[in-house]
Parts: structure tokens; C-alpha cells; sequence
């Protein structure tokens, strides 16, 4: 038996972890470092309908315990996504999450119908929350109705599972999370950056050229751990839980507030080698904790809080 | 590539706010390109919570020893500075693309051009390119006087041109009224410092050049495009319209790139 | 020429630093460390109609570069406050904040009347973004008709200037801000914190009591950067400014953003001198930076971006 | 209440997990009160970002030297256990209120019942009292007998019983096993250790007691209400339903408030 095996609707996964969007390219960096095939999966950047060049630079900040970024999508557009990127991993046995972006529905729907179609795409993640672009990305993520019209239209014309990116950065997430799973969401992922700013006292300006930016790492962490145990509650979809993992127990800790898989996005720019290390990490803390299969501590904490009430 | 704990052998300040490191470990075998630069994790914990970036300021295989000199600005390089003898930190590279020296002949003139701290890998460079048998003239920019570090290193290696802005030593002024003053020729030039500098290198140096940029960075191998830079000539290449400055450079033929 | 300098409504400050609500008591333990008067004015922790018992403990958790509270506006209640803390408080020659809590807006209104009516108090802090509480708190901050409402209902009551102090737990805080403005508020405090959660590995349970609780520390300084920039270039009252400064630089990141006035919270337990501290360190830096007024640089930072427009 | 740096001196290892760390400062002249803590900054920055309260567990005040006694549990103490002598860390303190000795008259009894981490403070207390001339019994609990530490000390102050849950040393069973065996008589007995044992020792023991209690902490000082207890008798006093465990405690008489 393996005590890592996480299954979720299209990824099967031989542990919990995979690399965040945006975090990771399309895999040939990492590549270099280590065999992808030790990841439970691989999301990949953004993908939208044309090539996109982003945002100016500087596009990173340093924040305590955190970063902001304000990359703006920057990808090389479906088509060469489609004939560069994803047939190099097909050599990879490890399910393919593609993330999608768009300035319309019907971008999010073009995108969405050829790559669910390519040969080695597992999931497709629907971004709608992304913090750095004018046009689209979070605009899609903050009003319940948007988000759930655009995910029964990508799910629509999708051939794998779609799974709905959150943003935290709104009053309330669960009429959100509600609403996309009654759309048709196969699962959610949650959480994606906070919106964030940092002014360098040197010229009196914002660090980032595009001003504000998406806090990530550390810092956002009891963010993120809140959100998914509010939302893992209220729906019956799995959610892919990140934001600020760092070390083996952070994994714990999102499985136990209702993730079902997490992604680690920050922490490898902290420690290039992160995923597999967390992976290795786990059974033994596992075994520390008397926890023996993995899958069964997924959202752990809120039926304790009820068993006692 | 490796990331691994390298141990603190020395550390010296150089100048007001210029440090050098000296570390020691297996890995630094494999930084054999100047121009190449390492990602450096000044401690455990998330505070800082990047890495800083540092460039190969010199190299010596067979002691498994790495140099880098850098200068005191924020909290990172601060915290490095504190760092004493027999602590360990974790450094990972090398990363990036160095600058080429292949077509370098023995003979051959080259021109280092450094201004503060983009100094320190034109170093490790004017070591291999000495080697090479090529004669090298460094002109190196500061300030002011007080901050001049390296200028015995590079004089062992040809003629040094000091430029300070105040003229407290050598010709005042910048780097590219050096350059302009340069009595005798040179094949090929290299240079790193502030963006300012760079552009106005390019446009004064003749010849075949090779400029090593900075841009703040994310992950540091080319997977989070925090570092890219636009080609100056966006039709002349693959399709791709940037390029990333920690994977793809930091070195880049003068003009490939708007700096 | 007091550099430090600072005017705001009701606040005639001789430097911008105050310590922030619930983070300092009632001034008694921290007067046993140094000199209340040398703070630009002291905020105290939220007063509430009635006594209140708070809510159970653990009440705080530590979080990477931050902490989470939940302690549930525990206070002994107007009265308690108006015959007992702040008297104590008058040998201080420095402007007193009072934070004030309730649970419907008659509560409000009956603390707003009679707080400001004490001798010594200087201003009032309408706190609608308590996110430890169950009724009250964050509710009348998470829609601007609510807290409108509240505003003008307290301001009508009130002898002293009102500052509403504002959640960043929403979507859009620009609309908030512009309606407790329209509504007649003469400032804003920004930003309470935000609603998070860590849960123990070791019990499976969330580590507060309360399960979730308040992040507040270094961690969330961008989030509340960015969002005194959006506010302060959209409302015309000022703002007093907190949530994560621990530096010298913090103060004045946060005056460039749009800030008038900074408040210190977290920091007070991590140093206790903070505030002396910080207000000791700010000439020298200002020195080096070429600032010659403090107040000055309020907004800087927008001007500047407006400016290269 | 100062806070200073204090220079490590010590730093050694008493049992698995278990660290003695001897501390030297000025503000240690302060240090009088046994049962008070102290609130460390193990280290600048925000990394990791709250204090961690420790009980004064001896001074030496013409040394000017604290001894700490701390379980490596989590990140703060597992950093502190990596401090060497000659580093320097912030020590706010003495902060709260004591074991109160006043009572006590030479020929006294005391009881002294710590478990685990529960048993530092009374080593400084149990010092305090032997130099009044009271007599001293000292019980410590422990998991098993590899976990024992400081026993050698105790019994330089008196009688010492020893309880291990698994019997592998001493009385087996816990702290309340050995009260129960208790042959002599006791005038006042003092107790920290986890809530549990707390709980049993005060329905256990006999007499006035002193139980020092433990809470997660903001502020340390009595101004943030994160470590409130309650009063189990609230209408007993002055108004207030809840003691601040930092400020009003950690000592308090037992029955006073709910453990
Ligand atoms: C390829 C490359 C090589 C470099 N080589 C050297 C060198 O040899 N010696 C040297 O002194 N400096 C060098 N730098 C600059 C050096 O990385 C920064 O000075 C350093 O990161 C600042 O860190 P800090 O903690 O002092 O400042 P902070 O202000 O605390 O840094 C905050 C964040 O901004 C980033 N940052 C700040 N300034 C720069 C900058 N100029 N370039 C890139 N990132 C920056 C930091 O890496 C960090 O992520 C190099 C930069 C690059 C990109
Ligand atoms: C008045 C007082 C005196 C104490 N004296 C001692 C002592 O002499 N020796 C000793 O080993 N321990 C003592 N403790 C417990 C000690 O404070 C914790 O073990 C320590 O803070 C844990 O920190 P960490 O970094 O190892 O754990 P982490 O889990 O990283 O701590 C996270 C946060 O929780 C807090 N925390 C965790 N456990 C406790 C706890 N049991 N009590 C209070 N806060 C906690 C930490 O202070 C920190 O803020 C005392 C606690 C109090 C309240
Ligand atoms: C540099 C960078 C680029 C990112 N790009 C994307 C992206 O293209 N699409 C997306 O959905 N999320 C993107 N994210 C968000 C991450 O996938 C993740 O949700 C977030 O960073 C929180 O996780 P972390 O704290 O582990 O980084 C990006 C994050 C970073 C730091
Ligand atoms: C322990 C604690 C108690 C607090 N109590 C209150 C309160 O009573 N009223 C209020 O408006 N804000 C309260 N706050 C929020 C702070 O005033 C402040 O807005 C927030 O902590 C962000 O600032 P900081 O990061 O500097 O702490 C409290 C914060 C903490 C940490
Ligand atoms: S730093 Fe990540 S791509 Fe260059
Ligand atoms: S820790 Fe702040 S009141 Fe006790």
C-alpha cells in the first residue's frame, strides 16, 4: 500500500504534492535538478488563448515572510504550449494539471477545449483569480455569479476535469466556492495570492513597476488554512490546498483543515529542491503522528471541532 | 547545479560596505564560468525570505573555494556580513550563463569594464582570460576614492584605469571617459556595473562586447519569468521576445538586449 | 520646527506613532516601561457597552512573520473605562483613542456619546472589523451601506472627531472607505487583521479556541500597503496607518502609501520598547533619506506614480 | 523589567530535550523573585516572531548570571538549544508574579512538585527556601527515568522523591502516587507542571499551596489578554472575572483560579 496515493478527479497521484502554477514553468528547469516523476503531479503556468509579455520589471519584492509577484501571465500562448511544452513532459508519468487564463469567457473556453485535449493534460486549473493583470484573472473570481458562469462554460467544452482557482481576496469565499462547484467544478484550488504592495522609501515609488502585486510564501499561510476549512465545509469537491508551504507540516496542516493534494508554490524558489524533499518528509512525520494513510486526515480538524461540540 | 552548505573559511570588509566571503565545498568544483553567479540562502527560516543572488567573484578549484564580494545594502547582504569563520550557508549554482572566452586568443586585448559592484566577476574572468594569454586592461568606476576594492587583484593582471566620479583618484568622471581616453586598441570588451553604466558602455565601446545584467529575481533558474528582459531586435530570433537574466543570461552579447 | 510634527482631526500629535488598539492596554502596563508622553497619542483597546469576558483560551498563535489573536474584545465595559482607565489615563498629556465596539448600533451609539464626553479623550475609533466575534465587529465592515449607516449614527452622537477603523477582509475596501467618508467620518484606521487559522498536528484541532483569530505582525504589511494606497487616493480624510510595522522604515512605507499617522501593534510584544524606539529612529533616517517634514511625504508615493504618468 | 541582551556562558544538555542555558547580564540583578520568567527574543528579526516565556530557574545575582532549563519543542527552543556560548539574546524580564517565601519561617516544611518543564522554577524557589532554614521535600515527575534532570540538585536542598510513569525509576506512577506515600507532614507546598498535574496536585495536597500555571502569550506583561484564566470564585474579588496568567501570575494560590 502506499500511504502517500491521493486520488482526485483525473489525477492520480502517488503522493500529495505538486508544484504551484507560475512556480515552476513547464518543468524543464526543475528537470535539471531532479526526476520529475517523484512529483504527485506538475501544474504548470498560465496558458492563455495568445503569447502574452507580461508585466514590466521589477516584478518581484521581497515582504516579510512572503514575496509579491506581478509577472502578468506572461506565457508563450496555447499554441506553442501545445506544440513545445506539453509533448516535452510527456516523457513524465505523472498527471498533467494545466493552468488557464483569459481577458473573456470565450478565451478560458478555447483554451480550455484544445489543451483538454492534448495527449498528457490530466486537469485543467481555472485561474480566475489572478491579482496582476487589468483584464480578466481575478475580475472572474470575486463575484459568485462570473466565476460560476465561466466554469460551466469551460466546463463545458473541457474533455478532463476543471478545477477552480480561488482568489482570497474577497469578503466572503464560500458563496464563491458554492457557486462554481454547482456549476459543474470538478474541485478547487485555493488559495492564490493576497493583493499587496511595497514602496521603496529610496525613490518614494512602488517596488513592482505594475505597483501592486500577489503576496505569496510563508506569510500567508494561516490565510490560506482558514479559507480551505471554511470552504472544505460548505463543499463536496477536493480542494488542492497551497499558500505558504514550506516544510512537511505545513502539508499536514492543509490536509487537516480540508485539502485533499496541496501545491507548493514560493518555496521552491527558497529551497530549488522543496517537492521532493517534502515528499521524502512525509511518512516519516506520518509516523511520528500516528498517521497512517494520508488521505485519511483530509479535513480531520473540522470533524474533530464537531465530534466535540 | 547543487545547493548545498558551503563553510565560511574567511570574511573581510574590502571597503566601506564591501565584503568579501571566501567559502568551501565540494560544489564550487563546478563553477568554472565567470560571468556565473550563485543564489545564496544567508539563513534557515523565511526572514529573509529570498534568496540574494551574488556573482563568482573568483574561484580556486583545487581548494574547493569560492569568492564572492558584495556590498551591504539591505537586510540580506547585512545579515551575511555578520556571518563569521565556520558558520555555514546554503549557496546554490552555478546559475546562468557566463561570459563566453572561447574565441579569445592568446594575444588578444581584452577590456574589463567594472563599476561597484558590478566589479567582482570581471575578476574571476581577467584570471581565465590571463591564462588564455590575452592582455587585459581594466578600467574600474567608483565614486570616490575610499571605495576602491580589487585594483592590486587587476593590476596583476595588465593595466588598471581607476575612474572616480569626484576625482579623488584616477580620471575623473565615469567609466566611458576612460574608455574614450584609452590610448591603444582592444578585441574584445566585458562589462558589468549599474544599468546607466552598461547602456553608456555600450554605446562608447567598439567591438564585440558582453554585458552582464541585474534584475531582482524569484526562483533564479528561469521558471518564474521575474527576470526577463526584452531583445532589442525581437524579429531577429526564435520567436521568443525576452530573455530571462538569470537562465539565459546574466551575460548577453552587447545589443542583444534593451538594458 | 518639530519635524515629527503631526495634525490630524482632533489629534495634535508631536510624532506620527501610536500604539495600536488592543495591543497596549490601557497605557498601565506599558507606563511602567517608559514615558507615555513621549507617544504621538495612545489608542486603547476596544470598550464595549457592557463588560466582556472574551473568549476562551488559547487565544494566540504564533504564524510565520505574524501572530493570530482571537481575544474576542475582552474589556470591563464603559463604565469600568470611564471611571477607572481613563482618569488614569489624564496625567498623560498626550491624545487618547478609544476603540469602540458593540453589538448593534444602539451599543455604539451609547458608547460613542459618553466616551466622548470624558474629559480626555481626544478622538473615537469606531471598530467595525473585529473578526473575533460573532455579532458585531466585522459584520458592519464587510458592506459599505452597513457601515455608512454606523458611521453616521455614531458621528451624530459623537463630541470628538470619529475614525472608522476598517476591514481588510473584503473585496473591495475603496467603496467602504468612500461611504463611512460620505457618511461623515474624519479618518480611517486601516487595517484590522486579517481572518486566519493554524491548526495543531498533534490534536488535529485548530490551536485558538476561538479556531480562528486575527493575523496581524510583519506578515501583512503589503496587504495593508496596497490597500492605504487604493483608499488614499480615493477618500480626502486621513489615515491612520498600521498592520505589520516594526521599523523605522515601516512608518514611513506607510506615510509614502497614504498614511497620516502610523499605529504599532504586534511589535509591542516582540519589543516592548517599540514605540519609543521607533519614534527615537526616525529623525536619523529621515536625515538620510533627505526628508525634512514627515508630513511631508504623506501619499508621496501616488504623487510620484501620477506624476510619470 | 529590563530588556537586554544577555551573553550566553552555557549552553549544555540535561536530558533528551531537555537544555540548561546560563545566561549573563546586568538586568539579572533584578532576578529575586523564584516562579517569575522571563520573555526571550530568541533571535532579531521576525523568525520566529513572538517571544517564548521561561521561568528564572536559578540566578546567581553577584555573577549576574540566569540559568534557564527549557524543552526543545518547537522552532523557538530548538533554535535557542543551537545558540553557542558568546552569543548574545534579548531577555525581557523579571516579569510576573512569584512564589511567594514571606510566610515561610525557618523549620517550615515545603512541598516542592514539579513535572517536566514544570520543575525549573522550583529549583531558584527551593534555594530560596533552604536559606531560611525551612525544610525541604521535593517531588519530580517524570515519563521515565532518562528523562530525569535536575535530581542531584534537589537533593542538595532535601528529601527527593522521584515518580516515573512507567516505574523505570522512583515511586511509579505520578507526582500524586508519591504525595499520597507522603510519611511527613508538610506547612506549604508549591507545584508547576502541565494542567493535569496541576489539577490532581491541587485536590491532592493538603495545606496552602502555590500552583504556577502556563498560557500562550502576546505581550508578557499584562496588556494584550491573550493568558487569562478564570477566577473560580468570581464574586470573591475586587470586580475582575480573570487573572492575567503574565502579570497576576503565573503564581497563584491554589483554589484561586480555575486550572
Ligand atoms: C546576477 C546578479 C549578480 C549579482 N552579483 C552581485 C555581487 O557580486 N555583489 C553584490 O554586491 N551584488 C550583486 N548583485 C546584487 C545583489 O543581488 C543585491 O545587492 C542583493 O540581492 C541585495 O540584497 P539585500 O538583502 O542587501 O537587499 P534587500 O533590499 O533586503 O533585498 C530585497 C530583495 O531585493 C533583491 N534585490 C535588491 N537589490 C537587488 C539588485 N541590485 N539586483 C537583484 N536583486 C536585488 C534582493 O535579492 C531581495 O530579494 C547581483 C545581482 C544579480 C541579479
Ligand atoms: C510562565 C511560563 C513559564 C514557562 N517556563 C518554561 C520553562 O522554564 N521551561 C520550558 O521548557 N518551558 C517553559 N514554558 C513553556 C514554554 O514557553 C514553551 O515550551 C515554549 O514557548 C515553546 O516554544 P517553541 O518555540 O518550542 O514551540 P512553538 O510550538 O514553536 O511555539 C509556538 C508559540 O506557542 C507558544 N507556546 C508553545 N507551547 C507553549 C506553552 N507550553 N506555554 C506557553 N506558550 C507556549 C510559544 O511561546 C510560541 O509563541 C513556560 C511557559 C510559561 C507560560
Ligand atoms: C512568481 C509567481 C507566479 C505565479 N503565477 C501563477 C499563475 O500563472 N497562475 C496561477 O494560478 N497562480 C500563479 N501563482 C500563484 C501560485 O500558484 C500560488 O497560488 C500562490 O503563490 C500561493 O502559494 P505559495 O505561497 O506556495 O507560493 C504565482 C505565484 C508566484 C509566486
Ligand atoms: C492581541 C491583539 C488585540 C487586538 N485588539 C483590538 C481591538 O480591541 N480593537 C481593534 O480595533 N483592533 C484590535 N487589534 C488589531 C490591531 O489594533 C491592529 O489593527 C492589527 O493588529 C494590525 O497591526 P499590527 O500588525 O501592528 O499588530 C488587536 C490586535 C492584536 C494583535
Ligand atoms: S528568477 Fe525566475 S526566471 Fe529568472
Ligand atoms: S500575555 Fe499579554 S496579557 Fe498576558
Amino acid at each position: 500500500m502506499n500511504r502517500l496515493q491521493t486520488e482526485l478527479p483525473g489525477l492520480s497521484m502517488k503522493n500529495p504534492v505538486m508544484p504551484a502554477s507560475g512556480c515552476f514553468g513547464f518543468g524543464q528547469e526543475f528537470a535539471k535538478l531532479y526526476d520529475l516523476n517523484k512529483l504527485g503531479a506538475i501544474c504548470v503556468k498560465a496558458v492563455t488563448l495568445d503569447e502574452r509579455a507580461g508585466n514590466p520589471t521589477p516584478r518581484v519584492a521581497e515582504t516579510p515572510g512572503g514575496m509579491l509577484n506581478a509577472i502578468g501571465l506572461q506565457n508563450p500562448g496555447l499554441s506553442h504550449v501545445l506544440e513545445n511544452e506539453l509533448p516535452w513532459l510527456e516523457k513524465y508519468d505523472i498527471p498533467v494539471v494545466v493552468n488557464i487564463a483569459g481577458y473573456e469567457p470565450t478565451d478560458y473556453t478555447e483554451v480550455a477545449r484544445e489543451i483538454s485535449r492534448a495527449k498528457n493534460v490530466s486537469a485543467i486549473e481555472l485561474n480566475i483569480s489572478c491579482p496582476n493583470v487589468k483584464e480578466g484573472g481575478i475580475a472572474f473570481g470575486t463575484h459568485a455569479a462570473t466565476a460560476a458562469d465561466l466554469t460551466e462554460k469551460v466546463k463545458a467544452v473541457s474533455n478532463v476535469p476543471v478545477y477552480v482557482k480561488l482568489s482570497p481576496n474577497v469578503t466572503d469565499i464560500v458563496p464563491i466556492a458554492k457557486a462554481v462547484e454547482s456549476a459543474g467544478a470538478d474541485g478547487l484550488s485555493m488559495i492564490n495570492t493576497l493583493l499587496g504592495m511595497r514602496i521603496d522609501l529610496k525613490t518614494g515609488k512602488p517596488v513592482l513597476a505594475n505597483k501592486t502585486g500577489g503576496l505569496s510564501g510563508a506569510a500567508i499561510k494561516p490565510v490560506a488554512i482558514r479559507m480551505i476549512y471554511e470552504v472544505s465545509q460548505q463543499v463536496d469537491i477536493p480542494i488542492i490546498g497551497m499558500g505558504g508551504i514550506f516544510e512537511v507540516d505545513d502539508i499536514l496542516e492543509f490536509m487537516m483543515a480540508g485539502a485533499s493534494a496541496v501545491a507548493v508554490g514560493t518555496a521552491n524558489f527558497i529551497d530549488p529542491f522543496a517537492c521532493p524533499n517534502l515528499i521524502e518528509g512525509l511518512e516519516k512525520r506520518m509516523d511520528e503522528l500516528g498517521i497512517d494513510k494520508l488521505s485519511s486526515i483530509t479535513g480531520r480538524s473540522s470533524l474533530l471541532c464537531r465530534q466535540t461540540l | 547545479m547543487k545547493d548545498e552548505y558551503l563553510k565560511i573559511k574567511e570574511q573581510k570588509q574590502l571597503a566601506p560596505n564591501i565584503f568579501q566571503v571566501k567559502l568551501q565545498g565540494k560544489s564550487i568544483r563546478e563553477m568554472t564560468a565567470p560571468g556565473q553567479f550563485v543564489h545564496v540562502k544567508i539563513q534557515p527560516g523565511i526572514d529573509p525570505s529570498l534568496r540574494r543572488p551574488l556573482s563568482i567573484a573568483d574561484v580556486e578549484a583545487e581548494k574547493e573555494e569560492l569568492t564572492l564580494i558584495y556590498r551591504t545594502e539591505g537586510r540580506g547582504t547585512k545579515l551575511l556580513a555578520g556571518k563569521v569563520p565556520g558558520e555555514e550557508i546554503k549557496v546554490f549554482g552555478p546559475l546562468g550563463k557566463g561570459f563566453p572566452t572561447d574565441a579569445v586568443k592568446s594575444g588578444d586585448t581584452c577590456l574589463l569594464v567594472g563599476g561597484g559592484v558590478g566589479i567582482p566577476p570581471l575578476y574571476y574572468l581577467g584570471r581565465q582570460l590571463a591564462e588564455k594569454g590575452a592582455e587585459i586592461i581594466t578600467i574600474l568606476g567608483f565614486r570616490k576614492a575610499e571605495d576602491i576594492f580589487l585594483e592590486e587583484e587587476f593590476q596583476q593582471l595588465g593595466k588598471v584605469i581607476i575612474t572616480t566620479e569626484d576625482g579623488s583618484k584616477g580620471v575623473k568622471g565615469y567609466v566611458t571617459d576612460a574608455i574614450n581616453q584609452l590610448a591603444s586598441s582592444y578585441d574584445t570588451y566585458y562589462t558589468c556595473g549599474p544599468n546607466p553604466m552598461l547602456r553608456a558602455v555600450e554605446e562608447t565601446a567598439k567591438g564585440p562586447g558582453f554585458v552582464s545584467m541585474e534584475e531582482r529575481m524569484g526562483c533564479g533558474i528561469g521558471a518564474c519569468l521575474a527576470c526577463v528582459c526584452q531583445l532589442k531586435d525581437p524579429g531577429s530570433t526564435s520567436g521568443r521576445k525576452y530573455r530571462k537574466i538569470c537562465s539565459d543570461g546574466p551575460v548577453f552579447p552587447a545589443g542583444e538586449v534593451l538594458i
